[in-house]
């Protein structure tokens, strides 16, 4: 393996992941089949996917705390040179909350109801920090608190945190996460549960800690007006398999897969729209448990012919750094949407 | 605009929840959930209520159906007060609207199959004969795209977008005049969305319905409703039409929302999330402010505003702003 | 049907708390066609036979020669059905007070009988037991009474609990829009859920009652002689424990065995019952 | 959190009161006259004079009342039949009671949670079986068979512990064992659920994916929230504890409380059996009612509400 320096272009390259769940009698899910995809150093990769299109999996799978019964069944984590899936269990610990961190989506249940915030905050910084004394653990905390914004830190510290507000919480959340400058933040769903001047507000955070840091973010939801106007690059997720992926503003305009197209076209807009229906995408997902023959959406592409009924269709490269897994990639502009009013 | 398409209106209405403390529960202060709102909902239409969370929205619905009691104000439905209809009109008021619960999984009986939950209104509305209803039944489902074979199954053996339709159709059986309708989209993924919001406009042309809608997502209002309402911690702070909302907003807080929605086309040209608010946790409803309810977190806020309400101001043809400085 | 009958074998314990529990309920019904000999007639030759060692009397026979399996069988008929009624009569009174005080939540009814509730769990079901007993003569429908009276509150606080919290859920919100009147949506809606929730408690205090049931003749309060129950069998073998241990410890023996069944069963009744559980 | 105590303590006392007048008033009506228990052979008119001295003839009400003015000065009471005065006869019996209770507390929660834990740990093994059937086991096997099958093995057969009466500290470990057991089998399941649930909480997930120990997580989270549920099983597991007492303390005629409230009563000897269910019902509400507070002391989120 060879010895990659500091600076070295790509701080995360996943390769063919693959995460299976048994669920019983001998059948298996294949909730993540084959992901590939790189970020680079100080940049925001967004995921984007339906529920069930695995894109929490594979975060999950990247820190390797899949839930049971799920198992990594493949495929190599490269993270700054060192293949995550090969060391050990202590060394993993070492990694996880000192050089990744996860945020989860529900701030009311992700903080120990019987600790308070100091607590929180002081713990990881001195379960990581050996040697490191109390002092300067509590003005850490203070630092990152005042990082997303919150300046009476202090007077917080004290307090639990089912006195704040889930907006707050996550806000903590954030720093608690940021307290140990770690190189790679993954944010899964962090505002969906939060309302609209709330997911700004913690997304501004979110934007100034990474400014501030130089910290690389991957962010997974599924709204897409949130990846697009916060990340870099955008990776569309089907069915646990990647579909599309390309810097934000080439997949936004000019996206090259069916799926990502139907979804662009499905999402409603701020701005007017001549007719008042939506282009919706028929059907319903795939239910993950069966075996998936071909292209897992052909049954809903409109597109489809015989070929992608019969054999997967493999990423190829379409354009500078823009990826597709489609055997007809269709070259589509959201500017004339007349083309396919068809 | 006549009186006799206006199917539901209220005016002034207002509803406190009482907080009480010490040994015997004494009611010690008001919690202003509701604060003293008045809006008119026309045949045919589709008038949307936009809030974030603790606004009161879901409150105001429970008010219209009756679940709970005005503190103050009236409630009209067909121009007869809600509150003085005799048992048999009410009867009649309650199959003329229906209902869509935000949480489809928690409004549908969890050990009722969906057969038995669809009867239920039949049944409730007088309708005895078998035959009949599972007709009524199967075409109803046949209208939100669902096949019949989902009838023997439990809720919790459904996907979201599945008990989306139920719900749906269960609100559709008694052939409705209103359909009120709490956040039905907001839980579901963006294509079963699309599918959803196509199907609420046929149905509201084909059948004439008139929809009072409940979300926050301002992208998803714009394509259905035809008139908004902005509602900030229990009053209208704007209402009008939906064009006159989106292209000129008055009201700080509406251009707060446009600004603070994401969207593609801002990711487009790159737009950063930034808000105009001051920092600090919103108002809680315990204690609001005397002045607009909006001041404490209001870039623009200046003396008068913490200390007058503003009322509601016509800037153009039903475009109402409840603002002082507008 | 077939399907459940797979399901049930896949869970070892709980087929096998079925397997005790329906052998029981058959001897309990049949005992008087299934007994070989007269539970009262006594043998002086054969007192204090050792159980396995004669196959005419294969549990033996106790101080007075009786034989020993006839009164086991009598005994598990009366334990049982003392038992069974017991739980049923507890689970009525304690589900329809339950479901009262759980609809009127903030009223007085509510607030009075949960203090009455409050007080019974203050009295040691043994005190009451004996106080209850010295009162009124121990016959068949008396103990039961007194047996049900330690396990209706545990029955009213869990109904009402799951009615308090079922009033504010959306489905009962939806069924008093479309019009439903407050006497359905109390049996049809909220009644419909408690069955399941109720159920498995029902088993594991048929197992409760049991054992109180045989305490209270252990300590010879419950039904006097002329009726056989395990408890008598075993209170009679009490005072030869050091020598003939066995007089005690089969009747133990066998109520521990029928106990353990309704616990099994207890245990895995709830993922068995309830449509909610099985995916 | 004040109000909420205060309401709590004043709850507990309205309890103590009615069941103290229950009692009395139950006492009174059960048939079976105490003076002829007393003085079997003695002649109408000693019986009546008897009857005077123990004041039993007046109605109800006045016996009442005059019982409450002397528990307001500390005095429960004279019983004839010890023939001393019945608080002086409770003071005498409760440490051996007490005595009881922390034994079997103490063995039933150390026992408890360290089986608990040990099922939680490695769930899936075999261990966590043998230990789940001991739990049920222990829950159907009724408590006085149990007393007989440790009699059997401890006293008879390897004559480890006295059977009868109190001999010192050594007589108190058989009871306490016959006691302890069943609330051992609650606290096992009752670790173990709280346990095996608790994993799959978010913010367990959310400690695990901030790279803090997985032994530190089980401590320091996971056993955290086990012992406040542990705490409310506890307070139901008190009827157990003290039902047991009674049984314990009649099959091992252990000279503690229970036995003596048993023997007063079935001597009819109304003023001691009075005092007894007093202390050991007030006793038993108290301790639920300081569990019940300390539960919702120890819960912030209870506790800040």
């Amino acid at each position: 393996m060879k010895e990659s320096s500091k600076h070295n272009e790509n701080i995360l390259e996943v390769r063919d992941l693959k995460t299976y769940f048994n669920v019983g009698e001998g059948k298996v899910v294949k909730a993540v089949e084959g992901v590939n995809f790189s970020l680079k150093r100080s940049k925001i990769l967004g995921i984007i996917g339906e529920s069930g299109s695995g894109k929490s999996v594979t975060s999950r799978s990247i820190m390797r705390i899949v839930d049971q019964p799920g198992y990594i069944a493949g495929g190599e984590i490269i993270f700054e040179g060192q293949n995550l899936l090969e060391i050990p269990e202590r060394e993993m610990e070492k990694i996880r909350g000192q050089k990744i961190s996860l945020i989860f989506q529900n701030p009311t249940t992700s903080f120990n109801p019987f600790m308070t915030m100091e607590q929180h905050l002081k713990e990881v910084y001195l379960t990581h920090k050996k040697g490191a004394t109390k002092s300067e653990a509590r003005k850490r905390a203070l630092e990152v608190l005042e990082m997303v914004g919150i300046h009476n830190g202090a007077e917080i510290l004290k307090k639990y945190p089912c006195e704040f507000s889930a907006g707050f919480r996550q806000r903590v959340f954030i720093a608690m996460s940021m307290i140990l400058e770690p190189d790679l933040l993954i944010a899964d769903e962090p505002t969906t549960s939060l309302g609209i001047t709330l997911q700004a507000e913690i997304m501004e955070a979110l934007c100034e800690a990474q400014r501030k840091t130089g910290i690389s973010i991957i962010i997974i939801t599924h709204d897409f007006g949130v990846v697009s106007q916060f990340s870099d690059s955008l990776f569309v997720m089907y069915a646990g398999k990647c579909v599309e992926s390309s810097p934000k503003k080439d997949l936004l305009l000019k996206p090259k897969h069916p799926y990502t197209i139907g979804l662009i076209r499905s999402v409603p807009l701020l701005e007017e729209r001549k007719s008042k229906r939506l282009k919706s995408i028929p059907g319903f997902p795939p239910n993950m448990a069966e075996e998936q023959i071909g292209c897992s959406f052909s049954p809903r592409c409109e597109f489809a012919r015989e070929k992608c009924f019969k054999d997967t269709p493999e990423l190829k490269k379409v354009g500078e750094e823009h990826f597709c897994a489609c055997h007809y990639p269709v070259d589509y502009n959201v500017e004339d949407d007349t083309k396919l009013e068809g | 605009m006549e009186e006799n398409n206006i199917i539901i209106s209220c005016n002034n209405v207002k509803k406190y929840y009482p907080i009480r403390d010490g040994i015997f529960n004494r009611i010690k202060d008001w919690k202003h959930i509701v604060d003293g709102l008045s809006f008119k909902l026309e045949q045919g239409k589709t008038l949307a209520l936009v809030g974030e969370s603790g606004c009161g929205k879901s409150v105001l619905l429970r008010l219209i159906l009756g679940l709970e009691n005005v503190t103050e104000g009236e409630i009209y439905f067909k121009g007869k007060s809600v509150y003085d209809l005799s048992e048999m009109q009410r009867l009649t008021m309650k199959s003329e609207i229906g209902m869509i619960f935000q949480d489809t999984l928690a409004a549908l009986h969890p050990r009722m199959s969906i057969m038995e939950s669809l009867k239920e209104p039949l049944l409730l509305n007088g309708m005895k004969d078998r035959k009949q209803m599972e007709k009524v039944i199967i075409d109803t489902l046949e209208c939100v795209g669902m096949a019949p074979d989902f009838l023997n199954r439990y809720p919790h053996q459904l996907s979201g977008g599945q008990l989306q339709r139920i719900a749906i159709a269960r609100a559709l059986i008694i052939d409705p005049q209103v359909i009120l309708a709490d956040e039905p989209i907001s839980a579901l993924d963006v294509s079963l969305q699309a599918q959803v919001i196509n199907m609420l406009i046929d149905l509201q042309e084909s059948r004439n319905l008139s929809i009072l809608l409940v979300a926050h997502d301002l992208a998803v209002v714009r394509q259905i409703a035809s008139d908004i309402m902005i509602m900030y911690l229990g009053t209208i702070v704007e209402s009008g039409k939906s064009s006159d909302i989106y292209k000129n907003a008055k009201h700080p807080y509406t251009k707060v929302l446009l600004k603070a929605a994401p969207s593609i086309s801002k990711g487009i040209n790159n737009e950063p999330f930034h808000l105009d608010l001051k920092v600090g946790d919103t108002p809680n409803p315990e204690n609001p402010p005397k002045g607009c309810s909006f001041c404490t977190k209001c870039m623009e806020a200046t003396e008068r505003c913490l200390l007058e309400r503003p009322e509601p101001k016509e800037v153009s043809p039903r475009h109402f702003v409840s603002c002082l400085y507008v | 049907m077939k399907k459940s009958v797979k399901y049930i074998c896949e869970n070892k314990v709980f087929s096998i708390g079925i397997f005790i529990v329906s052998i029981s309920v058959f001897i309990a019904i049949f005992a008087p066609w299934i007994v070989p000999y007269n539970p009262a007639d006594a043998v002086p030759k054969i007192r204090m036979l050792h159980p396995f060692r004669d196959a005419s009397h294969i549990l033996g026979a106790d101080y007075l020669g009786r034989d020993m399996l006839s009164r086991i069988i009598y005994g598990i008929r009366i334990s049982l059905l003392i038992s069974v009624a017991s739980v049923l009569l507890s689970m009525a009174v304690g589900g329809i007070i339950g479901l009262l005080c759980g609809l009127n939540y903030p009223g007085p009814f509510d607030t009075v009988l949960m203090r009455i509730t409050d007080i019974q769990i203050g009295f040691p079901f043994i005190v009451v037991a004996i106080i209850a007993l010295s009162l009124v003569e121990a016959t068949i429908p008396s103990v039961i009474i007194v047996l049900s009276l330690a396990t209706w509150p545990a029955y009213a606080r869990n109904v009402r609990s799951s009615t308090m919290s079922q009033k504010e859920t959306d489905y009962v919100a939806a069924a008093r829009i479309m019009g439903a009147k407050n006497g359905r949506i109390a049996f049809r809606y909220i009644g419909r859920n408690l069955l399941p929730t109720i159920l498995p408690t029902v088993s594991l205090d048929i197992a409760g009652t049991m054992i109180s049931e045989s305490l209270l003749s252990y300590i010879n309060l419950g039904l006097n002689p002329p009726i056989i129950s395990l408890g008598n069998i075993m209170a009679d073998g009490a005072s030869y424990i050091s020598t003939e241990w066995w007089l005690t410890g089969v009747p133990g023996v066998v109520i521990l065995l029928i106990v353990l069944g309704f616990n099994f069963i207890g245990d895995n009744l709830q993922r068995k019952v309830d449509p909610l559980l099985n995916k | 959190m004040f109000t909420i105590s205060l309401k709590r303590i004043l709850q507990g006392a309205l309890v103590i009161v009615c069941v103290t007048f229950i009692s009395f008033m139950l006492l009174r009506i059960i048939p079976g006259d105490p003076a002829r228990t007393m003085a079997p052979n003695a002649t109408e008119e000693q019986l009546q004079e008897i009857r005077n001295q123990m004041g039993v003839n007046e109605t109800k009400l006045v016996q009442f009342q005059k019982y409450i003015s002397d528990l307001f000065d500390g005095n429960l009471g004279y019983s004839y039949f010890n023939n001393d005065s019945v608080s002086h006869l409770i003071i005498k019996s409760i440490p051996k009671t007490m005595l009881l209770v922390i034994n079997s507390l103490v063995f039933s929660l150390a026992a408890g949670i360290l089986l608990g834990v040990i099922a939680a740990m490695n769930s899936k093994s075999a261990l966590d079986d043998i230990i789940s059937g001991f739990a049920i086991l222990m829950q159907s096997t009724p408590n006085y068979f149990l007393a007989t099958i440790l009699i059997m093995i401890f006293g008879v057969k390897l004559k480890m512990f006295p059977v009868m009466g109190y001999k010192g500290y050594s007589s108190t470990i058989l009871p306490s064992l016959m006691i302890a057991l069943p609330i051992t089998a609650a606290v096992i399941k009752n670790i173990r659920s709280s346990l095996m649930e608790g994993y799959g909480q978010d913010f367990i997930k959310a400690a695990h994916a901030r790279g803090i120990h997985s032994y530190r997580v089980l401590t320091r989270y996971g056993l955290r929230s086990a012992l406040i549920s542990l705490l409310n099983l506890i307070g139901n597991q008190m009827a157990v504890l003290v039902g047991g007492i009674f049984v314990a303390e009649w099959i091992f005629s252990y000279p503690g409380l229970g036995l003596e409230t048993l023997n007063a009563l079935f001597r009819r000897d109304y003023l001691m059996t009075q005092g007894a269910i007093l202390v050991i019902s007030s006793f038993f509400i108290i301790v639920t009612m300081i569990i019940d507070l300390s539960y919702t002391y120890l819960d912030p989120r209870l506790r800040k509400s």
